[in-house]
């Protein structure tokens, strides 16, 4: 009797917290397109905005008419931040619901997974993470995202400018990490910068004074933490309280707005490199990409209450890659639709002008990134 | 390359992870100590109480009221817990029960993951003012405050347990079932108490740190295992060897950080651990 | 009535065999998450041999898992080894890590135990994230070849389906044959009764040790199976969070059995492909299903399922 | 009295420790060869833990034991129970886990003649099989002769407390021992049960197995027990033969003063 009562109250709990799921009908044949995102686990406060941005797009797309007079569809799927996941609804995508392209995700190891199937089915997919395409060897994988290289050359670049020559690392454990020291040895003899040092910190630790301190004695005139969210507003934040007063690097995925609420107290200078859908005020009118922006984010602040922001911007560019290369090639075929992004030319997105060809499935060049930095509580473009 | 200043620092840096692995090493030892079982779900209520706080604050409610009412939701879960979930499963077998606490932690996580949101919440420190410098080294005031709760929280323990009839009787619990039902305590009492006090402790933990910490449901799952490593250096059954334990680990992370590499801390650290326990099966302070 | 007590096994055997071209329809995907289950089947017999037969707790089972796919995919993405040869070699490697291991961490109990198996995990995990260059670290390895025997390339899913369950049915079968034993009545003995096997002749560290290098064994071969499966490897799949799931698996299904883990791993690798309309909840979900389960049915799923069982024959038998 | 070539286990000065408490003091004693000896005393006089330590259970603080020759301190109980010692527990310990039968709990005491390998278990079943056979029908001798063929199949703990005792010592014998040491084998036996275990215990002497026994029922003791050892508060009080331990006034004052009435010799 006893644990039938317990019975009643699990079940009235589950039933408390969940809502019916909506259910989706179509009527016409949509072409399908797979979406694979981060909605739980470690990445999901990213995963939303992607979701999100990348949704809208589509709706705006079939609001005005679709494609080839056909409506797009974008069936989602969480990777549970997890590349096994990640692999797994790709699979689901590509075999049970018959998605003609891919696009989606975050950190570069759930990329692989995806991009590994992308491959393996011949279906396009179109990422948006760190994750390096190598054209030869992932012939379906694109990158809808800026390369991680731009994100370490351009605020080098802006270094170089203002004489700072000594640059300490403070690298998270993972791939991020790993991704910007390598990058950052890479190109720090390109702009006569010297790393003074290197350190790395576990993103869930609750201090990481003690790397800082250490770093401190090497005399580094900036410090280089290619992280994200939180542990990129820890470090900042433990510089201020260090009284490190010299400007920190963070990664390009901080160029939105949960990033300025969490360092709004911190009173070093903070560099965000970003694309421009970051800070779109700073654009010039002549660039083509502000048309672009603005209208995307008047249809997002109307639908969601704040403008897109860089993570959307690279899920809106990925959807319109595919629709652009629809337009060109009306096929469901993995391979004419692949030979028809790759040879995509011009196509102005949010993040910057694409093009594509089978050298290079990035498509953006190294000025679409800006540099950034926060003042006041906005973004303020140090390098355009 | 290393400066005092340096080694100050680091000794900072630990004492502030190491309080914190304390605390929750101490609110697993209680429940153990009691109804011989490590709840796996401990990282749970750390990260509920934190959470709860952010929301009382954030409704405009003053800092000490919030922090009182945080304490009591997460104590009043832990004990619905313990007579709801792990009452009836009491006599099943220590592999149920690990595994029956890993379920309520996946239920409180996946409960809070639709309270709270994926979004990480800041709870602002209990006293504003700026670093304070100490033989070169910085210490945050907030760091002040974790190791006032911790010892506030050691007394308020010993206390308990040393001087009240029902410590005692819970105490007596623990060793010999028969005699403290003599001393008017059921095992079943002492098990609620001890619940209760753990899951409080924990949720005391996770607001005392939220401050330094960027909470979210999911941030649970790293102070338990640092709970855990520390009550297996301290030995199940002992508070004194936990609080050590969690102290010593703390750190020893920070100066392997700072002295030897930060890339391998991890994997030095759960070495030592398994060398401990291979050594010392039963913790450093552990008897027998 | 009687042909079905006694040839009942045919039954998922046949549902194995004609999956691919019935239920799945061809269906690569369907196929694909059957892979899955079965590598995932091969990791929790092996937990369940450890645990639910002779009683050692482990929460970190992924590390042999860990160990034998990231053995197969360096062997093979890096150094072009066959993928059986890289099989067999992570299969050796796994079995000495075991071995070296299984004497010192075994003697501890309970918690101590659980907590040692947990560190060796994060110490496999943190290793792999650590040697980046031979591991391809965080950011994961690429380039892993599809699995061939002797030039025979199973890259179609299909093939590589009937290939997994091939080795599922043969782990099943080994495992079959070792507890119903004399070896599996001495983990039995372990299990009950540590001190009293000992004053029975049962050198029970040794017998301790030969299971959990067979668990690992086992752990070590999904691992490889997964590797050429996913084509990809990310230290994030090897984690104490996979190990808390292979261990969920094993409780659901029914501890202490062999076929109860099957039904687990199917559950949980099922579950999901029920929950994507609503993935916020499905960690509460989980939770919840698994309170239910410890509850309710402490034998598991299994248990549900041999109960309706022996009520259908007593019925018969009637 | 101490016949060397006799002796099958000699205990020499063994002294354990627990926690300051003395459990057994510079205790000392022969069993002989074929002998059945009575290890008697009050509770808490020390008898389980010199079973343990003569087993291998724990290890003595200080003093010898040899079995067969081999000094046992420091063994694990496993090389002990491999040199042919075999027990039964105070606290019966069944194997109950995966519903184990009583069948299984006496073939486990095949272990040591099967010596179970994992390569065997799996690639060489038709050897193992027929092992197990033979196993098996020993395993029923076994049952048969502690008279409880019929419970074969059942779970050890839905038999009564006797019955168990019985199952455990089916058990031990199963290992082809040359000693037996028996705690407390026939507490929960009624009057009637008692008497057949008395001859079971003859014919497994008649066997030529060696017993210790440890045993609070005086009247089984005295009737069969050849030789009887005497332990109070760790100590060794008085050894010999049942009539002079029953005429032994410090042990009718240390323990058989209640149980006087008991301690008499059958005609």
């Amino acid at each position: 009797m006893k644990k039938f009562f317990v019975l009643i109250i699990l079940c009235s709990v589950f039933v408390i917290f969940t809502g019916v799921g909506p259910i989706m009908a179509q009527t016409k044949a949509p072409y399908k397109i797979g979406g694979i995102f981060p909605l739980t686990g470690y990445l999901s406060w990213l995963g939303e905005y992607k979701k999100k941005g990348s949704e809208l797009k589509v709706e705006l797309i079939n609001k005005a008419g679709g494609i080839n007079g056909r409506q797009l569809e974008l069936v989602v799927y969480d990777d549970q931040s997890s590349p096994e996941t990640g692999s797994r609804v790709a699979q689901r995508l590509v075999s049970k619901d018959g998605v003609i392209a891919m696009i989606g995700t975050a950190s570069v190891p759930i990329s692989g997974a995806v991009a590994s199937i992308g491959n393996r089915y011949k279906i396009p997919t179109i990422i948006g993470s760190g994750y390096e395409v190598d054209p030869k060897k992932d012939h379906f994988v694109f990158n809808s995202a800026h390369k991680t290289d731009f994100a370490v050359e351009r605020p080098f670049e802006y270094f170089k400018g203002k004489g700072i020559t000594k640059v300490a690392l403070l690298m998270p454990i993972g791939p991020l990490g790993e991704l910007g020291g390598g990058l950052a040895r890479k190109y720090a003899p390109k702009y006569g910068i010297t790393i003074v040092g290197e350190e790395r910190f576990d993103v869930k630790a609750p201090d990481i004074t003690a790397q800082l301190a250490k770093l401190r004695t090497l005399g580094p005139q900036a410090v280089f933490s290619f992280c994200t969210g939180e542990p990129a507003a820890l470090v900042a934040r433990s510089m201020a309280q260090l009284g490190m007063n010299i400007p920190v690097l963070v990664s390009h995925g901080n160029a939105n707005p949960g990033f300025l609420k969490l360092v709004s107290n911190v009173n070093i200078p903070i560099l965000v490199p970003a694309g421009r859908a970051a800070a779109p005020e700073s654009i010039p009118d002549n660039d083509p990409c502000k048309r672009v922006i603005l209208d995307f984010n008047k249809a997002h602040q109307q639908k969601f209450g704040e403008p897109a922001n860089y993570y959307s911007a690279e899920m809106v560019d990925a959807v319109d890659i595919i629709a652009a290369a629809l337009k060109v090639v009306p096929t469901a075929d993995g391979e004419k639709l692949q030979d028809a992004i790759e040879k995509t030319k011009g196509l102005v997105g949010m993040n910057g002008i694409y093009n594509f060809s089978t050298t290079d499935h990035h498509g953006t060049v190294l000025q679409d990134m800006m540099v950034l930095t926060v003042k006041d509580g906005k973004w303020q473009v140090l390098l355009k | 390359m290393t400066d005092f200043s340096h080694i100050v620092q680091f000794f900072f840096s630990g004492l502030t992870s190491g309080s914190m692995y304390a605390l929750i090493a101490v609110s697993l030892v209680i429940v153990y100590k009691v109804s011989l079982l490590i709840c796996f779900a401990q990282g749970e209520f750390f990260v509920i109480g934190a959470l709860a706080m952010v929301t009382l604050v954030s409704k405009g409610l003053p800092m000490p009221l919030a922090f009182v009412l945080s304490i009591l939701i997460s104590t009043v879960l832990g004990a619905l817990v313990q007579r709801m979930l792990i009452k009836p499963i009491q006599n099943a077998g220590i592999g149920n029960l690990i595994v029956m606490t890993i379920a309520i932690s996946l239920t409180l996580r996946g409960a809070a993951l639709l309270v709270w949101g994926k979004e990480s919440h800041i709870l602002k420190p209990f006293s504003s003012g700026a670093p304070i410098p100490v033989l070169g080294a910085t210490l945050q005031p907030q760091v002040l405050w974790i190791i006032s709760i911790t010892i506030v929280v050691l007394i308020m323990i010993w206390i308990f347990f040393e001087k009240t009839k029902l410590g005692i009787a819970m105490r007596a619990c623990a060793e010999n079932r028969l005699g403290a039902s003599l001393m008017g305590i059921s095992t079943d009492k002492a098990a609620l108490l001890a619940w209760a006090w753990g899951s409080g402790i924990g949720a005391l933990a996770g607001m005392a740190v939220a401050p330094l910490l960027f909470m979210q449901y999911g941030s649970g799952v790293m102070p338990m295992v640092k709970g855990f490593i520390a009550v297996s250096i301290g030995g199940l059954s002992s508070i004194v060897g936990s609080v050590v334990a969690g102290l010593l680990l703390g750190t020893v992370e920070a100066y392997t950080i700072g002295l030897i590499s930060s890339k391998f801390s991890d994997t030095i650290v759960f070495s030592l651990l398994m060398v401990v326990l291979i050594f010392k099966p039963s913790g450093l302070f552990g008897k027998g | 009535m009687k042909l079905l007590k006694q040839f009942w096994w045919i039954l998922p055997l046949a549902f194995i065999a004609f999956y691919p071209v019935t239920l799945a329809g061809g269906s690569p995907y369907w196929s694909g998450l059957l892979i899955f289950v079965g590598i995932y089947v091969i990791l929790t017999v092996g937990l369940d041999l450890l645990m639910g037969y002779t009683g050692q707790i482990s929460v970190g089972h992924a590390a042999y898992f860990a160990i034998g796919a990231y053995a197969s995919g360096i062997l093979t993405a890096k150094y072009g080894f066959s993928p059986l040869g890289a099989m067999v070699i992570g299969m050796v490697l796994t079995g000495i890590v075991a071995w070296a291991l299984g004497r010192p961490v075994l003697a501890l109990k309970e918690y101590y135990l659980a907590m040692a198996t947990l560190a060796f995990n994060e110490i496999v995990v943190t290793l792999i994230i650590g040697l980046e260059w031979l591991t391809g670290g965080a950011s994961g390895l690429r380039d892993i070849p599809s699995f061939s025997i002797f030039g025979l390339v199973l890259s179609n899913h299909v093939h590589y389906y009937y290939f997994v369950w091939a080795i599922v049915i043969i782990v099943i079968a080994c495992s079959l044959a070792v507890v119903r034993s004399p070896f599996g009545r001495t983990l039995v003995a372990i299990h009950s009764d540590e001190v009293a096997a000992r004053a029975f002749g049962v050198d029970t560290a040794k017998y301790k040790t030969r299971i959990f290098v067979l668990a690992s064994v086992f752990a070590s071969m999904a691992g490889s199976l997964f590797t050429h499966y996913m084509g990809f490897l990310a230290p994030d799949d090897f984690g104490v969070l996979t190990s808390i799931n292979i261990l969920v698996m094993l409780f659901l299904g029914g501890i202490g059995t062999i076929f109860g883990p099957i039904l687990g791993a199917f559950f949980m690798k099922l579950l999901p492909e029920l929950t994507y309309q609503i993935h916020d909840y499905e960690l509460l979900l989980s939770g919840l299903i698994l309170i239910i389960v410890l509850v309710f049915m402490p034998k598991g799923l299994f248990g549900i399922f041999t109960a309706i069982w022996e009520k259908m024959f007593a019925k018969a038998d009637k | 009295m101490t016949d060397k070539r006799d002796a099958i286990l000699s205990v020499k000065n063994v002294t354990k420790t627990f926690e300051g408490i003395r459990a057994l003091e510079d205790v000392s004693f022969d069993v002989k060869s074929g002998h059945i000896k009575a290890l008697i005393g009050p509770n808490g006089a020390g008898k389980t833990t010199l079973l343990n330590a003569i087993n291998g259970i724990m290890s003595p603080d200080s003093g010898h034991i040899h079995f067969l020759g081999h000094d046992v301190v420091g063994h694990s109980a496993d090389r002990v129970a491999g040199l042919g010692l075999s027990r039964t527990f105070q606290l019966i310990r069944m194997f109950t886990i995966n519903n184990a039968t009583v069948l299984d709990n006496v073939l486990l005491g095949a272990h040591m003649q099967l010596k179970p390998t994992l390569f065997e278990s799996i690639f060489s079943r038709g050897k193992v099989n027929k092992a197990e056979r033979k196993a098996c029908d020993r395993a029923m001798e076994l049952l048969r002769f502690v008279g409880l063929e019929k419970a074969a199949d059942a779970a050890p703990g839905s038999l009564p407390f006797g019955n168990q005792r019985l199952v455990e010592l089916a058990r031990s014998l199963m290992t082809n021992p040359k000693m037996l040491l028996l705690d407390e084998p026939a507490s929960g036996l009624n009057d009637t049960e008692v008497e057949s275990f008395t001859e079971l215990l003859r014919s497994i002497r008649e066997k030529g197995i060696t017993i210790l026994l440890v045993e609070h029922n005086m009247k089984l003791v005295m009737n069969i027990a050849d030789d009887i050892v005497v332990l109070d508060f760790g100590k060794k009080l008085a050894e010999g033969t049942p009539q002079a331990i029953c005429a032994n006034p410090q042990v009718i004052e240390a323990y058989l003063g209640t149980t006087q009435t008991e301690c008499r010799l059958e005609p």
